[in-house]
């Protein structure tokens, strides 16, 4: 197995086909980021959001790079806490976003289940349990059935981990077997430096997780999650030799969580210090200068594209904020699909 | 045509891979080896792709199972014990049984726990979990105590959408035998009344079913006609059956090999009294094994579990009442 | 001074990290941050050796306090929610529970796990575990559902010499408080009599008892006088306090927050009825949460879990038998 | 951290000490061969035995290494299922081993535990449950204790495991957290090909597991493990390091199990041509041969000693068969040390 590499972002690499990329990735950015200010607006609020609120702040860039190499309908991707953007790069609606924390009983989850434990499985969205760790089997499973059914063909399943959950037995598990079976898993962990509040030198003792991949034989690459170039690089090319049969790919992406680990959480364990390092640029503002630099859009069309956006996540909350509540009395309380069957044959279900 | 309870098993699992070909088996050393019991063997000759051993991942290994099964296929995953499920109970308790009611989608998904104590096994490959998952919701709980549910209850798991825990009885495997199948079984949820009777009420599963018959019959000699109701599924409890037993009877014993604190049988107790309590003549009883981890040593493990003896005990003690 | 419950479990820890070199403080986040709930808020400040931040990793923070204990130390394990012990769950029930008895060396080692529902945390962050746990021999079980039992049984647990599940309340952490706290608490083991009453016995422990004795005030408006009695410590249970109040009242309800499917409330009314049947005037009754995950909408949650108002129509129905 | 080395043994090595350490391992080596011999042939006659047998035939060398290197009374030694000489080496005594395989109540067990679960865990033994991985996690707890009570000193604790159990998630949480911990933790994986019947390739998919110490922050070393010279030497190093404060350590060692997982096992899945490999050498002869080529002992002096050990197997045996069995009614099927406090205050245990 080849060392890890670090990717970085190289002019050559600008095509035409990556400004478009990085165009419509940035769209998915600035769609999460505004979204996202909106429930914090709101959780701050007060009575309107039911339960927490998690942000994705300052990981949209390395989170949407990924979701944008994958085709909803065809792939997989199991979005994490902080993947609001990887999720809309995906494809996944906004309305199932806002329905979810306003708790609509029109959205996925019909109110039982919240905020970031949405997902539509039969549309390639598993819905992550919060165990941390234990969706990367789930996705290493998925991948198996459509092998052993013959419906692989060059599909691949994604999945997102943060630095505190690579501690978690689950995800060692799930790895090891994904590379066993040499499955078109493609894990993308975000080192955000904390994991709720624990520093990174309380979670791991190697210099850089990536150095995991050799153990389990595999292929990694570290990244800067700051870079949405990097980002989109490292994913298309970890993407690709998934989908060519070179089996599990990991990626790094090394970043900062630009907000509490919960909206309630004012991150005051975050150094100072750290905050004015590389790791806490701005994402959003740093693919906006990029963009401009490039001359790929002019402000005026970037300020366009933002009031596009704002337009979209305003009807999403307008929308799901006049939809009905869950109603107890028509909770039919069953857990079991085959209720009906099984109270058929006896008194209970 | 002779075949024992094991045999069941793997015979079940044979006509489940060749009715159905989303259906695949998963587990450690379940392929050439054919299992740690052999309730693999030569599967994997037959349906070289559908037989897979897994690493030592308990936790991954019921993660593979959802995610396989929400893709369509029915995995049915061997535990080598029903003890190392402990090691995946998060995926079974958190993913796999709630996954239909937070998403609609239904995950169909077969955990057989070789299950039960044996002499010599000790405290590592003895346990009965049944009551520990049976707790939570969105799980259907199977306990066949003979050759023929082993069969038709493994296919009837297979083939339904819920996440169902299979514990077939270690200690049934190479003694019990049927002389043939029959064409179908009874429908899951339902108990079977495994030996009538008139005075009082035996309600137990799995391998307690044959202690509590011995112990039945050995009453037989005093006059005593004992009725044991076989629960077949410990989740449904198939409460209709049992009441109609205690209406007949009056009296009720109940007999689990699991621990004795809460479980199968505290909840059929807590179910008969709760809607039957004007059809007992007497306090409704309960047996289980003592309230240690189970020994190694085949003089404490006899002395730890119930058997005909303590269950004749009992059943006395009871219907002096 | 007033404290709340969650202070109260706060001070005890001070107070056992103060009296014991031996304690010491493992888990997530609990260092300088002070835990998700602030239960070490400060700790590490006065005992910085003495409170450590253990990486995401369930099963060896269970595992590390075991090892701990072995030598003499005196861990207390916080889980982030009680639900993420089912990561640990393999190493409380087979090594922990298993291990005095095994070895006789005793393990003592107290693990916190923040339980039971609060509006909007869903399947997975509401979880009541104390009847899986309780299952296993070799384990404790306290369940404290007042600022004076949450200090003093935190204390007791400590000091017991063997493996404790502490379930204490999120939903009491901050708005039960009390003025002071008593020199002493009740012992491991006894129930208390949270309200008397001569007509009916509700049996219920945390959380419960709040909303248990809410709905006896509502029916002593119509001259009803129900007993509440809080269990405490759900294993071992007070079978004899919980007899004699139903020996005064003739009527029995059990209530849990936890799934209907066996647990504290089936493992009660079993020992009830296995010895006082001839006390009970009417069928003994339970009331727990419905038989699904913990929904997230808080309208969908107060439907699914007992409150005082469905507690008050059980009692009713019971009186009415 | 430096990238995993590959220890051999090298003339230079073979000091008046070494000669020494080697010839006492050596005999360990032997006494848990001459012992588990014993042990198969009463398993096969039937009826003494109480349960299964698990053998460490072929990883006697690779064992006992180790257990030489510890101190009992000072340090940690957690055994597995193929550490008989290792366990020896430690200082377990014979009786140990066969009054719980024979079912006597007078072991440390009781008869309540069996086999390879015995310990004793106040002598720095800890008795293992079944469950493969869980004792990474026990060991590096007892460190930590130490370390926090001042006592850590320059002791060190050493657990040893399989190529198999290397993939569950308590190894990767424990050996994980040992290293965040930096404690003089030595974790030994007996790489003997299969885990039961199933091969590595199953269960890993890099090329040697030691390559996962890098991922862990760890030191690691690969060494062949039939061979004792290389096997003393990787674990004096090892063992030194982790004393002096180098964090845990990592060793795998490459062998086969010449026996089958339990006497129970014909271990026909194994393939004959890797019985034809370096693999299988079986170590005790090979120690034996290089006792010889060394002169260290003549073939009078190595035939006294077998038989002195074979002495020590048939007194230990003896003794153990003929004590009482454990009695059901002398039990006090208490699971609780602090019953009677607690039988005090109310009415059950
Ligand atoms: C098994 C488990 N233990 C504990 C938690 C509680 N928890 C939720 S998020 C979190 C921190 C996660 O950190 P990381 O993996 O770095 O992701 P990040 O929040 O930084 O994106 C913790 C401890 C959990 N969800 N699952
Ligand atoms: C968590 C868990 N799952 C399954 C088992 C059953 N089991 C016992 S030993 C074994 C194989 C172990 O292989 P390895 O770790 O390579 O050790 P070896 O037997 O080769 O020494 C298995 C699967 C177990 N003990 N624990
Ligand atoms: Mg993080
Ligand atoms: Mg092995």
């Amino acid at each position: 197995m080849a060392a890890p590499q670090t990717i970085t972002f190289t002019e050559q690499d600008a095509t035409d086909d990556f400004r478009q990329q990085y165009l419509v990735t940035y769209r998915h950015m600035l769609s999460a980021r505004l979204l996202e200010d909106r429930l914090a607006a709101l959780y701050r609020s007060g009575g309107k959001i039911v339960g927490g609120v998690y942000l994705g702040r300052g990981q949209e860039a390395y989170s949407a790079a990924l979701g944008v190499q994958l085709k909803k309908g065809k792939d997989i991707y199991a979005g994490l806490i902080r993947d609001q953007a990887g999720r809309m790069a995906f494809g996944e609606i906004m309305l199932d976003t806002t329905r979810t924390y306003l708790g609509s009983a029109l959205g996925p989850m019909r109110g039982r289940d919240g905020n970031i434990h949405r997902g539509r499985p039969k549309e390639g969205m598993p819905a992550m349990i919060s165990h941390l760790g234990t969706m990367v089997s789930v996705v290493t499973g998925m991948l198996l059935a459509r092998r052993l059914q013959g419906t692989l063909g060059d599909t691949v399943g994604a999945t997102c981990i943060g630095d505190g959950a690579t501690s978690t037995g689950s995800f060692h598990e799930g790895i090891n077997t994904a590379a066993v079976e040499k499955l078109p898993l493609v894990i993308s962990v975000a080192n955000n430096q904390f994991a709720y509040s624990t520093p990174t030198t309380r979670q791991y003792a190697c210099d850089d997780l990536v150095e995991r991949a050799v153990g389990y034989g595999i292929e990694g690459y570290s990244v800067d999650g700051t870079d949405l170039a990097a980002s989109l690089t490292v994913f298309r090319l970890a993407v690709k030799r998934a989908r060519e049969g070179q089996g599990p790919q990991m990626i790094v992406g090394t970043l900062l969580r630009l907000s509490g680990h919960g909206e309630h959480d004012d991150a005051s364990y975050i150094p100072p210090t750290m905050r004015k390092t590389a790791l806490a640029r701005d994402c959003v503002t740093v693919a906006e200068e990029f963009i401009q630099t490039q001359s790929w859009l002019s402000t005026a069309k970037l300020k366009e594209m933002r009031d596009e956006v704002r337009h979209e996540v305003d009807d999403a909350f307008s929308q799901a904020s006049h939809e009905p509540a869950p109603d107890p009395y028509k909770e039919p309380w069953r857990a079991l699909s085959s209720w009906k069957q099984l109270e058929g044959d006896t008194n209970e279900a | 045509m002779s075949l024992t309870y094991l045999e069941a098993i793997r015979e079940a699992q044979y006509e489940a891979l060749r009715r159905d070909p989303k259906v695949f088996l998963y587990g450690q050393d379940i392929g050439q080896f054919g299992g740690a019991f052999k309730a693999t063997k030569n599967l994997q000759r037959e349906f070289p792709d559908r037989v897979l051993d897994s690493p030592i991942s308990e936790d991954a290994m019921i993660g593979v199972a959802i995610g396989a099964a929400l893709e369509g296929a029915r995995p049915i995953v061997e535990m080598q014990f029903a003890d190392f499920s402990a090691c995946g109970f998060n995926q079974i308790i958190n993913q796999a049984a709630t996954h239909y009611w937070r998403t609609n989608v239904p995950c169909p998904i077969t955990i057989r726990l070789p299950s039960g104590g044996t002499p010599g096994s000790g405290p590592f490959h003895s346990q009965s979990m049944e009551g520990i998952y049976a707790h939570y919701p969105g799980l259907v709980i199977l306990t066949p105590a003979t050759v023929e549910d082993a069969y038709h209850m493994l296919l009837d798991a297979v083939s339904l959408d819920d996440p169902v825990i299979f514990c077939e009885h270690k200690f049934l495997y190479y003694h019990l035998k049927a002389d043939s199948l029959p064409e179908t079984g009874l429908p899951i949820g339902k108990a079977r009344i495994a030996r009538p009777g008139r005075h009082a009420t035996v309600v137990t599963y799995s391998a307690m079913v044959h202690e509590c018959v011995r112990a039945a019959d050995e009453l037989q000699r005093d006059g005593w006609q004992i009725e044991v109701v076989d629960l077949r599924s410990v989740k449904p409890i198939d409460t209709d059956t049992i009441l109609a037993s205690v209406a007949r009877t009056g009296r009720l014993l109940c007999v689990g090999e699991a621990f004795p604190w809460g479980g199968v049988t505290a909840e059929v107790i807590s179910k008969v009294v709760e809607d039957g309590f004007h059809l007992l003549d007497a306090p409704p009883q309960r047996l289980n094994s003592k309230d240690t981890p189970i020994p190694y040593h085949p003089n404490l493990w006899r002395a730890h579990r119930p058997t005909a003896a303590n269950i004749g005990a009992a059943l006395r003690g009871l219907l002096k009442f």
